[in-house]
């Protein structure tokens, strides 16, 4: 009988499974086999790789690695002027490029020091929502066609041109907006459209229980979740996990609540957390929950964003917007902003002149990332797809 | 291709026998799943039910094995650039590539400042079919298919010299 | 009862296996390459060798899906033309259907369906500690 | 507490550690020399009145002579925020690690280090995370010349108008 060698596994994190293999009670070993779950690959949702040894299905150590998207975001922002660097931070997180361009032109507004009006800043709301939602449904489209359900899939993406289409009246792009501009917004509300907001609204009320019906109380997706891939609330704090996956963990933590900007205190709407009906607080069950109940909440915001709109007097979006960028306040300032993955932030660093010093983006799935290494062992080689899928990451900003 | 390619002269047989290759292989391009980037959310929202792929034949394939056409959407960096060669060439033939967004054109935006971009895969391998725009619209992937689709039409068996 | 149908059957099965590959090895075109002929991994080259030795685990799941994959091979006969078999035929498929349940209760018990076995799972062999 | 109080706090209780504020609008940083960097950080993370348990984001910028690293930090329990700031030379950029203290400084220094050169002693594995491992140079120092080729892979743009030689 072969002698039973204690697996060095690092303590990932412990669930019943786990602890068996780690109290080597595996009678027996086949040598480990190192997999590629390289950068073309259905389910690591683009370009990441993830080198996978395992010892038959279970996976003993797995590190990502990225940088397979690496469009050097940050030199580029450091050689185009302020308001060029906009469709930049589009193609940041590519599924929300209007959190980004939001997230972006705060911070910028917050280091020269731009107040936009109420107006403006409804429509930024409105917008940012819009595409959360857009963006969530591609991330549930994405998940469930990793777990191997086709239908959600053409479901949600159905849903999702509903979005792009008022995304495409209001600003003539479907996926890259450049919408929000710094101090105001590209193109003011065509009229007509906040009735197709409010259409757009009835329209998905009954679309998240039908999806619910479909998939989320599906006996299957439900054992294929719960209890896998489990991300505790400490695991995430360390790492700078944000965004659905701490929520997922149980934290109620969320920039739009706790650090509110752009009026999002004036809304009222709450914070979708873990409950753990899956099995532990934290498990990939939760984390897609989480997403489904935050589009139900977007919507609510929508709503109300909107019928402020409806009876708010027009005024010039592009009113605040600086007439030219030579002349800028000097100053280092961080600002970060909910975006759908996660905690998006900027650090900027501005010497006065019409181009940006430096710009550090701290992109949400660039942390989230780094947890796999601490969560993947013990996982099932099934289970990481069901990790990556979770997680929610777009290697755009994981790279820069 | 195979034993009878470049063999014979054109005559009647192999430009009937042309015909039917050709229309066999338009009408069933089953591209390689290639997501780089932006363009990769638009090709899924091609693929999808509204603009439907799967009318045209063309439906996606994980395996280069069994793909015909290396569709690059994306901005394909010097780190991607090995293994997207290396894929290119596990394909069986005939394969065709197509360069979805102006990134896989000529580098895009990232055309001046990008490092690590590669300025436009036609630097590394033979491209058939160029979709212009950031992202492309659903409409223009499906253009770009169709214009493969005549380009395959044109291509014949019979001896090149003749 | 004459067996030329089934010899017509065979004939014809191996005729359409053999034309699928002469046909394909005729037109396709082949151009065989150093890198053309490496395995495929992602776009990676492979690491580590895959000439190891396997975790038994994989042997057990094959045979427990072996078993049951036969079992099928056998129904569909009987289930064809179960109306003018009778009633033996039915007593007698049951019985081999008990058996292969019995079988399947065994290897659920022990635990062998699942990949990992669970700690302390009802059959415990000595081996585990 | 401010950005103020918690300069006096961490001044009284690191006398000798030469803490100062700098002077960048609009709200001055926290310098701290390198050597005594992981001393503070382990103190702002289990002080009980400052509690950082959030490192939210850790940039490092090139200035010419220097290269700087700014580390923003953020407790969740008393919702206060505070950014420190360590200056090293060009010369020899080597900075004490902080990953024992945050798990995601991990990657962020290795990417300082990929994008800026700034070694970060300690580090359990500092290699490249978003430029291949044989890359050279830092691409955001101010005086990067792009490459023009990797493994045979041509990085310049294409000439625009037809007969490319270098291509």
């Amino acid at each position: 009988m072969t002698q039973v060698h204690d697996l060095d596994i690092p303590l990932g994190p412990s669930r019943e499974k786990m602890d068996l293999v780690l109290a080597g009670v595996e009678d027996v070993h086949g040598e480990r086999m190192r997999i590629q779950m390289g950068p073309q690959h259905p389910a690591t949702h683009g370009v990441l790789r993830v080198e996978i040894e395992t010892d038959g299905e279970m996976i003993i150590t797995a590190t990502p690695h990225i940088g397979y998207l690496h469009r050097c975001f940050e030199k580029v922002a450091e050689n185009v002027t302020w308001p060029q660097v906009v469709p930049f931070t589009d193609r940041l997180d590519y599924c929300s490029s209007m959190n980004n361009n939001l997230g972006w032109s705060l911070a910028v507004e917050k280091l020269f020091g731009i107040e936009v009006s109420e107006r403006v800043q409804t429509i930024r709301v409105l917008a940012a929502e819009l595409n959360r939602i857009a963006n969530h449904c591609v991330a549930l489209a994405a998940y469930s066609l990793d777990i191997g359900a086709w239908t959600p899939f053409l479901l949600l993406i159905q849903e999702r041109e509903h979005v792009l289409d008022l995304f495409e009246e209001l600003c003539g792009g479907r996926l890259l907006l450049n919408y929000i501009w710094i101090g105001g917004l590209s193109h003011d509300i065509p009229d007509g459209w906040l009735v197709k907001v409010h259409e757009f609204v009835e329209f998905m009320q009954p679309k998240m229980p039908e999806l619910n019906q479909l998939l989320s109380f599906n006996k299957i997706f439900i054992e294929r979740l719960g209890n896998v891939a489990v991300i505790p609330a400490d695991v995430c704090l360390q790492y700078g996990v944000t965004g659905p996956n701490i929520r997922g963990a149980g934290v109620k933590w969320d920039l739009r609540k706790n650090e509110p900007y752009s009026g999002y205190e004036t809304y009222d709407f709450d914070i979708p957390v873990g409950t753990g009906e899956a099995g532990q607080f934290g498990d990939a069950y939760d984390r897609y929950m989480v997403r489904v109940k935050e589009i139900v909440q977007s919507l609510r915001i929508i709503e109300q964003a909107a019928t402020r709109l409806d009876n708010m007097p027009g005024d010039d979006v592009q009113a605040a917007i600086p007439k030219t960028f030579a002349k800028v306040p000097k100053g280092e300032v961080y600002f970060r902003t909910e975006q759908p993955k996660g905690e998006l932030g900027f650090y900027i660093v501005s010497n006065g002149k019409s181009k940006p010093y430096r710009v550090k983006c701290r992109a949400p799935s660039f942390s989230n990332l780094c947890v796999m290494p601490k969560v993947a062992p013990g996982l099932l080689i099934a289970d990481m797809v069901a990790l990556i899928g979770s997680i929610d990451i777009v290697l755009g900003d994981g790279d820069r | 291709m195979g034993n009878i390619e470049g063999r014979f002269g054109p005559n009647i047989l192999v430009t009937s026998a042309d015909k039917l290759f050709n229309w066999a292989r338009s009408r069933s391009l089953w591209p390689l799943t290639f997501g780089l980037a932006c363009c990769a959310i638009e090709m899924m929202a091609t693929n999808a039910s509204r603009f439907d792929l799967d009318r045209f034949g063309i439906f996606p394939r994980p395996t280069p094995r069994q793909a015909d056409v290396l569709l690059v959407s994306g901005t394909l960096t010097a780190k991607m650039a090995e293994r997207v060669l290396r894929l290119y060439e596990q394909m069986a033939e005939p394969k065709y590539v197509i360069s979805m967004g102006s990134c896989a054109n000529s580098g895009g935006p990232y055309w001046e400042h990008g490092y690590h971009v590669v300025k436009g895969i036609d630097q590394i391998m033979p491209v058939d079919v160029y979709i212009p725009g950031c992202p492309p619209r659903p409409e223009a992937l499906i253009d770009g298919y169709l214009r493969l689709r005549e380009l395959i039409m044109r291509e014949t068996i019979a001896r090149k010299d003749a | 009862m004459s067996f030329t149908p089934i010899l017509i059957f065979f004939i014809a099965g191996a005729a359409v296996v053999f034309a699928a590959i002469f046909f394909s090895r005729l037109l396709a075109p082949q151009h065989p390459g150093p890198v053309k002929n490496s395995t495929y991994e992602c776009g990676e080259e492979t690491r580590g060798a895959t000439w190891v030795r396997f975790n038994t685990r994989f042997y057990i799941v094959a045979l427990i899906f072996l078993v049951f994959d036969v079992e099928v091979l056998f129904l569909y006969p009987w289930a064809v033309n179960l109306r003018d078999l009778g009633l033996y035929a039915w007593i007698d498929m049951a019985i081999f259907i008990a058996i292969l349940v019995v079988g399947l209760a065994y290897v659920w018990g022990k635990g062998d369906l699942q990949w990992v076995r669970p700690r302390g799972s009802s059959a415990g062999s000595a081996k585990e500690r | 507490m401010t950005q103020s109080e918690i300069l006096e706090y961490l001044q009284a209780s690191f006398p000798d550690a030469g803490i100062e504020p700098d002077e960048t609008e609009p709200e001055p940083l926290i310098i701290i020399p390198p050597e005594h960097l992981q001393q503070v950080a382990a103190f702002l993370r289990d002080d009980e009145k400052l509690h950082f348990e959030c490192l939210m984001c850790l940039s490092s910028i090139d200035y010419d002579e220097e290269l700087h690293t700014v580390y923003n930090l953020y407790s969740m329990k008393h919702d206060h925020k505070c950014s420190l700031r360590c200056k090293v030379s060009r010369e020899d950029p080597v900075i004490p690690t902080l990953t024992f203290i945050w798990h995601t400084a991990e990657w962020h220094e290795r990417e300082s280090y990929d994008l800026l050169g700034i070694t970060y002693e300690g580090h359990p594995d500092l290699r490249r995370i978003l430029n291949p491992d044989d890359w050279e140079g830092h691409p955001l120092r101010k005086d990067y010349e792009p490459q023009k080729k990797w493994h045979d892979i041509p990085l310049t743009p294409q000439p625009l108008l037809g007969g490319g030689d270098d291509g």
